[in-house]
């Protein structure tokens, strides 16, 4: 085939290959891929990201892992944390954020904040339709609209949450196992010095919890 | 605006851009034109300059990563990798072999999708707005779904660790990449029935914008560019960075120079990039991805300075980075390769006529987002 | 041969005696030493480089300016297609950051500096002399700061920040408390 | 305006009841046409909205006019620059009413990341009107579906008589915004103050 032409001949056979083969292509494997948004949403793989929210076990006042640390604040590139560390009623800071807002007209998802956050606590949602009528009120999101259940991040990230908890746990036991070591260390000190006091028969035992 | 010169003749000054269907971006063009024939030509920048070496200065070192994925916006997996790749050089980080070939995997998986893009934006620019970009978008969708399913976006990947890589690859990602690979070729001897031989295309790029090697050379043109014009200079090889020099490739060349050598190019370093692929994906070892002696917060390199490069899919893609030994760069500069190759873009033009500009533009492949960074 | 700076630098005292040249240590694990030039000399050492038969550095990929303290630099960063080596890197300074920051332009000897010589000249401020079209590259022609030097002050227009921080929220807070 | 539960009722008997001005919003709302313009990455999800997988033209919004006289709707897909916000700005002017303005991605917003930068406009919704924001750096191709979807909706509501009338259709609203200057440090104005709205938020208003 070279007579003159011969090569947009060819091109026209692709494209109606492809024309026609879409229509015949049901299992949208190749030619026919179009996703019919909204009835039809995406399968979004376990590592999808948009934006970040906050992890709560249990209740969301209490369960509240954020300490308001402020190392994502800092570490945030495009700088669209805002963290205030709450008060109690005496003025003493609380290890709780009173607020804590990201703007995610500013946010650009790079998840540096999910690897600088030293508490588990803060995540990247995989959300997208946030789009709205206004700048002001709705983009930026307040700490009740970002506080999410653990059991929505097991929803959206299965194997990364399994992984948090197990290393969440992990670091519960060693606490417990450090507690208990420390409280063992100290009774044995004490009988140390209990029978230390004993055995010089002086009149107080040094040792107080 | 017509204005007569020195000779009498008629002479027509437009503004090409930088709102222009053909022009990637906000690229702008101050053209002098004779009839149709262009005489002077000279780009306009600055349309997207986003102060990105300035934010990088009051960022901490790895705060600079995300941002570098917004340079060249089709391909940021490359572009993590030459910071990160210059970084390591600053600071002597050793990178662990998986991570290597990991890296390998996803910067041939970004040139292939890349070149894909090309094709699709270069029939756009001859005017064939439609079916190849359809196509090629189509193609680039499946590699962004496995780019999604292993870093989580689309395009921004922010992936790329010093001394590493981010996290490793999902169960089963590495079978569906083989998958996926095995079934390119398809698309592209498909693609290359549809265009290659296409007689209006030949007549469009063939004899266009010719270049010749020295010329190249000094205006310091890089990546297929310079390769069409027939230098063998590919940095994969010279610099032989990564795992790069355990895997076999050639080096396409071109012969003449001209836009046909520059498309042509591309999908031969298509071909190249899934034979390294397959490679990798053969060779790929089990280990750590992540050098364990960088620390992800407080990353301080010592005092010094250092030029990273590797050959990212539009061309030699540079960081020299100053550090005064603190937390954020003291200097931070990028070598834009899509920049650096437009310096050569009025001599390709003059001569030609105002419609094979934007031919010759597209096939040198410029992002906005790395010219103006 | 192997191009390392020390050889680069024998040679150029070798070809050129009265050239100001020196090598400038780089403590970084990077081990890319440079090689200073005196800027008056600066055009003739290019030339030298790029033409030396042994040398053949025919590439200038790179061309950054630096802000330092006192003075104005410009790099570049040198590659030999031909013999596949690299990188030199060759430095010009400055006499000071503003009355003096004049550096010869090698535009004439390598092309690939044209735009980045500009920038330079645009973002720093180092005027270079002899280059074929010094205007500014990313700023428009009407501005007249030089922002990527560091005491560049960018203008203020923080009217609204939601999620304020140090200065911006001191700056934005303060007449909302005074109010 | 027809009784709601009357004409759904007559729909279900197949007699569609419906009033010019609906008619007119339906007709305008499957209709936009974008303008072909990109700025930065938000544009190359925008071809990938364009493009066979997501298929913009499900919602008549595929016809890019590369003109700003053929365009209804403004995707300002990325980052405006300083140098690049009078152009906008221009292009604005220049499209006939009714137009639409959507604000794709972070830097379109408020500049995004970059909006520490001295180049970088701190939202477009200095000098024009924004009708929808849709978040995301960069927003998935389905985000900004969703985005047009939520401007078709607001379309849908636009009442041509009456009181609150949409600003194409209010004879007091001005037709052209003015197009900032390039200044030695700064644009000049920074911004419009007649279109820029901001609201302090909680926390800095305390």
């Amino acid at each position: 085939m070279n007579f003159p032409g011969s090569g947009i001949f060819k091109g026209m056979v692709v494209s109606a290959i492809n024309l026609f083969g879409s229509y015949f292509d049901r299992a949208h494997a190749k030619r026919l891929i179009t996703e019919q948004y909204p009835e039809e949403r995406p399968t979004l793989p376990e590592a999808s990201r948009s934006f970040p929210f906050l992890v709560f076990d249990g209740d969301p006042e209490k369960g509240i892992r954020c300490v308001a640390c402020k190392i994502c604040e800092k570490e945030c590139p495009p700088q669209c944390i805002l963290i205030e560390q709450d008060r109690d009623e005496n003025g003493k800071l609380l290890r709780r954020p009173k607020v804590f807002n990201i703007d995610i007209s500013v946010c650009m998802g790079c998840q540096i904040c999910v690897e600088s956050c030293p508490f588990e606590s803060i995540r990247m949602d995989n959300i997208y339709e946030v789009s709205s009528y206004d700048r002001f009120d709705s983009l930026v999101l307040p700490k009740e609209k970002l506080l999410k259940s653990n059991e929505y991040y097991h929803s959206i990230h299965p194997t990364e949450a399994a992984e948090t908890d197990a290393r969440i746990e992990a670091a519960r036991l060693k606490k417990e196992a450090a507690a208990k070591a420390a409280a063992q260390k100290m009774a044995a000190a004490k009988a140390a010095a209990e029978a230390k006091a004993a055995a010089e028969q002086s009149s107080q035992p040094e040792s107080q919890a | 605006m017509t204005e007569a010169d020195g000779a009498g003749a008629q002479t027509l000054d437009v503004s090409l851009g930088p709102q222009h269907p053909s022009t990637h971006g906000v690229f702008r063009m101050n053209v002098r034109m004779d009839g149709e024939t262009v005489v002077k030509l000279q780009p306009v920048f600055g349309y997207l300059h986003r102060n990105h070496e300035k934010l990088a200065e009051g960022k901490s070192w790895l705060g600079s990563m995300p941002f570098t994925d917004r340079l060249d916006y089709i391909c940021p997996i490359t572009n993590n990798w030459g910071y990160a790749l210059a970084v390591e050089k600053l600071a002597g980080i050793e990178v662990p072999d998986r991570a290597e070939y990991i890296r390998v995997i996803v910067g041939e998986m970004t040139r292939i999708q890349n070149h894909t893009a090309f094709l699709g934006f270069i029939l756009g620019d001859m005017g064939a707005w439609g079916s190849a970009l359809m196509y090629a978008f189509r193609e680039r969708e499946k590699i962004l779904d496995l780019f999604e399913g292993l870093t989580g976006a689309r395009m921004m990947a922010n992936y790329m660790r010093f001394g590493g890589v981010r996290c490793d690859l999902p169960a089963g990602w590495l079978e569906k990449a083989r998958a996926y690979i095995e079934t390119y070729p398809a698309f592209l001897d498909e693609m290359e029935k549809f265009l290659t031989g296409n007689e209006i295309l030949l007549s469009r790029l063939q004899g266009v914008g010719v270049m010749s090697a020295e010329r190249a050379i000094n205006g310091g043109l890089s990546g297929p560019v310079l390769r069409a014009s027939g230098v063998d200079y590919d940095i994969r090889k010279v610099d032989g960075y990564g795992v790069y020099p355990r895997l076999k490739f050639r080096v396409p060349r071109g012969t003449v120079g001209d836009c046909f050598d520059r498309f042509m190019l591309r999908i031969l370093e298509i071909r190249e990039s899934i034979q390294i692929l397959q490679q990798a994906f053969a060779q790929i070892p089990q280990g750590p991805i992540l050098n364990p002696a960088v620390k992800t917060r407080g990353f301080k390199p010592p005092v010094g300075e250092a030029y990273g490069r590797i050959e990212g899919p539009k061309g030699e893609l540079g960081f020299h980075l100053v550090s005064d030994g603190g937390e954020k760069p003291y200097r931070y500069h990028i070598r834009p390769p899509s920049l650096i190759n437009l310096t050569l873009l009025e001599e390709m033009c003059v001569g030609t006529k105002i419609a094979d500009v934007m031919v010759i533009l597209g096939s040198i492949d410029i992002v906005l987002g790395e010219v103006d960074r | 041969m192997t191009l390392t700076p020390q050889t680069v630098l024998d040679r150029v005292h070798a070809a050129l005696p009265q050239a100001r040249i020196e090598l400038l240590n780089n403590p970084s694990p990077s081990g890319q030493h440079s090689l200073l030039v005196h800027r008056d000399d600066a055009l003739e050492v290019a030339q030298f480089l790029k033409n030396d038969p042994e040398l053949l550095l025919d590439y200038a990929s790179n061309v950054s300016g630096v802000d330092y303290p006192d003075h104005l630099e410009a790099v570049y960063h040198l590659f030999s297609i031909a013999q596949k080596q690299g990188p030199i890197v060759l430095r010009t300074r400055t006499g000071d950051r503003s009355g003096d920051a004049c550096l010869p332009s090698l535009t004439p000897v390598w092309k690939s500096a044209d735009f980045q010589e500009r920038e330079a000249f645009d973002l720093l401020g180092i005027r270079f002399e002899g280059h074929p079209d010094l205007r500014r590259l990313l700023m428009w022609d009407e501005f007249v700061d030089h922002p990527l030097r560091k005491d560049y002050v960018a203008p203020e227009d923080y009217e609204y920040e939601p999620t304020p921080h140090g200065e911006i929220l001191a700056k934005i807070s303060a007449p909302a408390s005074q109010a | 305006m027809t009784d709601d539960a009357l004409r759904s009722e007559l729909q279900k008997r197949g007699i569609f009841v419906t009033s010019f001005e609906d008619l007119y919003n339906w007709g305008r709302k499957n209709s936009l046409w974008p303008l072909q313009f990109g700025l930065a990455c938000c544009a190359i999800e925008m071809i990938a909205a364009a493009a066979a997988r997501f298929d913009m033209a499900r919602f008549g919004a595929e016809v890019f006019r590369p003109s700003p006289r053929q365009a209804d709707l403004m995707i300002i897909a990325g980052t405006v620059t300083k140098k690049m916000a009078p152009l906008v700005v221009r292009l604005y002017n220049q499209m006939p009413e009714p137009k639409y303005v959507l604000a794709m991605g972070a830097c379109a917003i408020s500049g995004g990341p970059f909006k520490e930068g001295y180049n970088v406009l701190k939202g477009i919704d200095r000098y024009i009107p924004v009708d929808v924001y849709v978040p995301g750096c960069p927003p998935r191709p389905e985000a900004l579906l969703e985005g047009l979807i939520t401007l078709q909706k607001k379309i849908e509501k636009q009442r041509l008589f009456g009181k609150q009338l949409p600003r194409h259709a209010d004879p007091q609203a001005p037709a052209e915004y003015p197009v900032p200057a390039y200044g030695p440090h700064d644009l000049i104005p920074p911004l419009n103050p007649d279109v820029f709205c901001p609201k302090r938020n909680a926390s800095s208003a305390e």
